[in-house]
């Protein structure tokens, strides 16, 4: 069976600590490696990249008032892409807000993604929801939205579908330590244990929520243990190692493929940049807690790892970063070329079908385009 | 046909909808082996098998978050909340989620839900096993309002809003759970939504009113007749959206509108119909519309039918709008 | 220091099992005895008893149709009134709706009480909230009310702001097992953790909530160990053993007062009766199932180790109940002479001053007893 | 006087409070070092200490549940929700808990409480950020509600409610939280709550508005003036219990009357506004009443300039009823 195959021989395990596989110079421990195809290693490699390369542009649009907003994933790429990677293509994602890399690893159009930003006539969301507030269904994708852990009993409920549907996938849902404080953390894991659902709880546990430290989000030891709350299996990874994240995620994958149930897996991550482009971390974080951060980046860790490997070479790293580079620019030059969304596009999709009410208010918008 | 209660009808119409539909499931607190503490659900577990009719933690915001995930993979669950008065922690599952998946995913995903639950006072329940939350969905643009009067429109309304293909709140006026009897069907029909009934026919003035108080009203005009006073009276159904045509052109015809309902008024549902129709038959009107509802208190106990829009107070409501 | 003297030797310890002090014949363990003088102990005891006879009698009122409606406690007046037993006199309860056994041993008036089941003008709740829905304050008992759990972050807040304003009190809340499954459960309890309120949550596992047992409420071991999830203590007592659920109580109070936080108790005990006089347990319980609870009754129990010490014999046995009886039957004749409430009593109280609109509304309503 | 914006406003209402009552106390999501996600508690932890501010765990239910038990102590706790759009985790607190207590207790709890909460659009902050859903608390028995337009009622109507014995859910229109700038006395002063403003008078139409409309409004009346048409225009400041006098007189004046809102219009706090009018001065009015609100959508991001009412659209639903 396949699924054997690919099971890490030492298996991130409840309360044995943090699973990791890389060591900061990108030396794996053999038996833990998930042993990705060259052509998979370096498609998360240069997921992780092209992330980071989206991030620094979408932060520049939005210094520039190009865009209104962005939310980026800085520190964050090798838990959001790596957990990616240890799905398969037939899994779902149900999004937080900081996942981007994830809809890359799976091909989400650059080009769909930047008309989200700059909420044009091209949006899928047709301009309705913020930047960085996409859903991407063709990628197996969910939709992005503000409010902080309702996805989480949704993808509980969608993972329980599928296998009583008789289907072998499951759901993976991201959210951060900031949301394991929402009842609906505790109501979606709780259910998940019940219905023995077949999702993966994918905390980004990246420290800080907006201003406020994981320490004062909850005094439990950490995220995973709470876990044990619905009987359902809690492990904790090194959120900075994408290879740890691969293993971690495929394991539970599996689990819950075979009838097993939910895994709770909390990345211990960190964010390196702001909360969004709305927020200015000096106000309340010293500089020194971040220094540590940056030094175990996901990215160069993985970079080291392929190093090693001998399936990167320098020259690699600087076609992967223009060709992100490139691509990003073009659609950002195709999402600025393109107007804004039609006016029904407020008054439509609210139904399968318009009732009178809306159609009349439409009628109503449409003649105050005419007011001075 | 068959003459049964609300419950029958309404476990009915669940039944033939998960017959014909294996993408219908039943989920909430105690529907399953118990049938629901209104025995709504009685039978279909044993039916149906506890993968599509089963009880869940007691958690009304899991219940509707997992009733999304269901629905936004493709089935079309129907999750029971035990009272409507407990609702309130699925309140942001269902209006800032459930409400805005479609028009927010530019129609990627879309929730095809209906949410049953018991609603309405009479039953000395007091402050919690009484309350009548309508406006609150009604208010939630994406959402659609249903409460039927009457077994034949229960069944009728649940089989579409079970087909339909948005979230509908799905109102049950637990005080004529038994009471109100009737004719049903059997296997399949539907009233279609938002299309109200005119249950009474008349030229002197129109009361509008939707759930239990749709036998008050008709206790009322009963009343009002043998004075004399012809009385159309509107019974809603669909609450959102809302049947406009039936309830202006009631309006036009007799200019005196008394609106009934048990919730409270400041902000219910019937300010809504008032202004819908002031805004459309401002020169029909021969006196203020009327309006006879519940205080605006919590729901009481002990004097649960000083509360309660009788038949008295709406006569008396009537009478006002004809000698204003 | 008082507290010293009153540990039990052998505390309640997380994940040790569950705790007790008596066995079935009613002799005790003596380094794990709360020793109880005999004064409190026979308090404790006849608070159980007439909690039963209370209890009894309500239901048949009910079924006579005198009152609406009753939620009673039998088989779990040990945890009940154990738990309220453990708790100092300034201390505040925050009820569910089946504690009217903590209430009457806090000197709970029971012509108050059956005011309220009557729904009277002498109901100190105005006969606005259904029968067993009582507030006590001046026994340091909040508000019974309906919706499941919504009291539970309510007493963290109350716990913390006491302790802000320098007193040495604690709060206890009551709720049952099918409640940990809210949100408000694991809101209450993770802000409990995180602002060490001084807080007892008292969590009645009686192994039904209405037709839900408890394995389909939640797949953790059981629900002392959901504690861990939020960094404060949990521990499993035999909730028929009043003299266990007394010292755990007073554990978790001293904790609470020294500073150490809060304490998750799960009571263990069941629920012998129907969920309420509107149900009927027969559609969805075996009967063998009760069976066996029957026989550990917590009442009985108590009294063998009351007999064991020598402060009971039969004839205080009948004293008690008889003496109960005739208070009950005293104060339902009190009641069923009250008249209702006047009809203001609608209009007033939603604010500390009643508006134009409440007052306009009080006329109508006025003017409608006046129609025929 | 100083000058001030909304946020200073605020800010100083809270230390003013703070320091008078040592029973107030700041809780919610990032108010304490960072001083608020709009900096309106900023240097309050810093003079308080962090056992008066301090930044709770990220859940709106605990928020609210652990403010009601503050607040049944004792305490008067101004709990902050982020934005308005976010509250609904906290609706069920809020609705069955925070507004029955006093009243399912007779008297003996009660829950001395303000919600602070920034609402409304005009930020590029589409559904998540926009949302102005004061209907949902008009439409509940026990709660007040206050939206301010300006700095010096935001300062005084706070003040006010954070001494008034009953929850009051105190919503920020975040639009104009730095644009709207003026006068605001120190120290202490108080506007009554149940007060509305009456900001321009008028014999020719009555714009009744609140919040960040109301801006708009004022430069609706100001294009008016110029044709000559007068225009009276009431800023509520207390949504409820709204102030009957000043509404009703003014529409007896003018007989013709324009609601303004944002919110959706379906159940939206214009429809009450339309009823209570209608009911106490039918027979002064000109014209049907005429809404110019928000739509029943989702609150849109790209377009919300189109789905917000501005000056253009109420200069013409005042030319409406003008020329009915
Ligand atoms: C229900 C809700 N409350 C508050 C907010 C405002 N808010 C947005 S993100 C955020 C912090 C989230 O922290 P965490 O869950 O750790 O995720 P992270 O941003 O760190 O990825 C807050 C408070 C929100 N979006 N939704
Ligand atoms: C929020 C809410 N949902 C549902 C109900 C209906 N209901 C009343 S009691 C109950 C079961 C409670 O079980 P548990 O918490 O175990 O307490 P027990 O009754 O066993 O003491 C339910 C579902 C309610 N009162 N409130
Ligand atoms: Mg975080
Ligand atoms: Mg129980």
């Amino acid at each position: 069976m396949a699924a054997k195959k690919t099971k890490p021989v030492v298996a991130p395990t409840p309360n044995s600590g943090v699973f990791s596989v890389m060591k900061a110079d990108g030396s794996v421990d053999a038996r833990r490696d998930p042993k990705l195809s060259t052509a998979a290693a370096r498609h998360l490699y240069e997921t992780m990249v092209r992330t980071r390369v989206l991030d620094e542009r979408m932060t520049m649009l939005q210094r520039q008032g190009r865009i209104g907003f962005h939310i980026g994933s800085m520190g964050e790429e090798a838990t959001i892409v790596g957990s990616a990677a240890g799905l398969d293509a037939g899994d779902f994602i149900f999004p937080c807000y900081r996942e981007i890399g994830a809809a890359l690893y799976r091909g989400f159009s650059l080009e769909t993604y930047m008309h989200n930003m700059f909420g044009t006539a091209g949006d899928t969301v047709k301009g309705r929801q913020m930047p960085d507030h996409y859903s991407a269904r063709e990628i197996g994708f969910g939709s992005v939205s503000s409010p902080v852990g309702t996805q989480i009993p949704q993808a509980v409920g969608y993972a329980w579908a599928a296998r009583h549907k008789g289907e072998k996938s499951v759901a993976l849902v991201y959210f951060g330590e900031g949301a394991t404080s929402e009842g609906d953390f505790h109501v979606g894991l709780n259910f998940a244990g019940v219905m023995k659902a077949p999702v993966i709880f994918l905390c980004r546990n990246n420290h800080w929520a907006i201003s406020v430290p994981v320490a004062r989000q909850t005094r439990s030891e950490n995220i995973a243990v709470k876990a044990e709350a619905y009987g359902i299996r809690g492990v904790q990874v090194d959120g900075n190692d994408a290879l740890a994240v691969v293993a971690a995620t495929r394991e539970a994958a599996e689990r819950g493929r075979h009838g097993e149930g939910a895994t709770l897996i909390e990345c211990l991550t960190y964010r390196v940049g702001a909360h969004s482009t709305s927020d200015d971390p000096r106000v309340y974080r010293a500089d020194e807690e971040v220094v540590p951060w940056r030094a175990q980046d996901g990215i160069d860790r993985m970079r080291r790892y392929l190093e090693r490997r001998g399936i990167w070479k320098p020259s690699d790293e600087e076609t992967v970063r223009t060709k992100a580079d490139d691509a990003v620019k073009a659609a950002i030059k195709t999402a600025e070329a393109t107007a804004e969304p039609d006016l029904e596009t407020i008054f439509e999709g609210v139904f399968a079908e318009q009732p009178w009410h809306l159609r009349e208010e439409w009628d109503e918008a449409a003649r105050a385009r005419d007011l001075k | 046909m068959p003459t049964w209660n609300m419950i029958q009808a309404i476990n009915d119409a669940l039944r033939v909808e998960m017959r014909r539909d294996p993408n219908v499931v039943v989920l909430g607190e105690d529907v399953g082996k118990f049938g629901g503490v209104f025995r709504a659900t009685e039978g279909l577990q044993k039916e149906f098998g506890d993968e599509r009719v089963f009880d869940t933690p007691l958690s009304e915001g899991g219940i509707m978050g997992t009733a999304i995930g269901m629905a936004v993979y493709g089935l079309r669950p129907v999750p029971e909340i035990q009272f409507s008065d407990f609702i309130y922690p699925a309140f942001d599952q269902i209006v800032n989620e459930a409400a805005k998946f479609r028009y927010r995913s530019g129609g990627q995903f879309t929730v095809p839900m209906v949410i049953r639950t018991p609603c309405g006072g009479g039953i000395r329940g007091g402050h919690y096993h009484s309350q009548s939350p309508e406006a609150y969905f009604i208010h939630t643009a994406g959402l659609k309002v249903v409460m039927p009067s009457n077994p034949h429109d229960a069944k009728g309304l649940l089989l579409s809003s079970i087909r339909d293909d948005d979230p509908v709140v799905f109102f049950e006026p637990k005080r004529i759970y038994r009471a109100a009897k009737g004719e049903v069907p059997e296997g399949d029909y539907t009233v279609p939504l938002g299309k109200a009934a005119i249950l009474r026919e008349g030229r002197d003035a129109t009361i509008i009113t939707w759930g239990a108080m749709v036998h008050e009203a008709l206790a009322a005009a009963t009343t009002l007749e043998g004075d004399g006073v012809g009385v159309e009276l509107i019974d809603l159904r669909t609450l959102w959206p809302v049947d406009i045509d039936s309830i202006v052109d009631s309006a036009k015809k007799t200019g005196r509108v008394v609106v009934v309902h048990e919730a409270p008024r400041t902000c219910g549902f019937g300010a809504e119909i008032v202004t819908l129709i002031q805004e459309r038959a401002f020169l029909h009107l021969e006196a203020p519309i009327k309006r006879v509802t519940g205080y605006d208190t919590p729901f009481p106990y002990t004097l649960e039918n000083d509360y309660l829009p009788r038949a008295p107070r709406i006569v008396d409501g009537v009478r006002g709008v004809l000698n204003y």
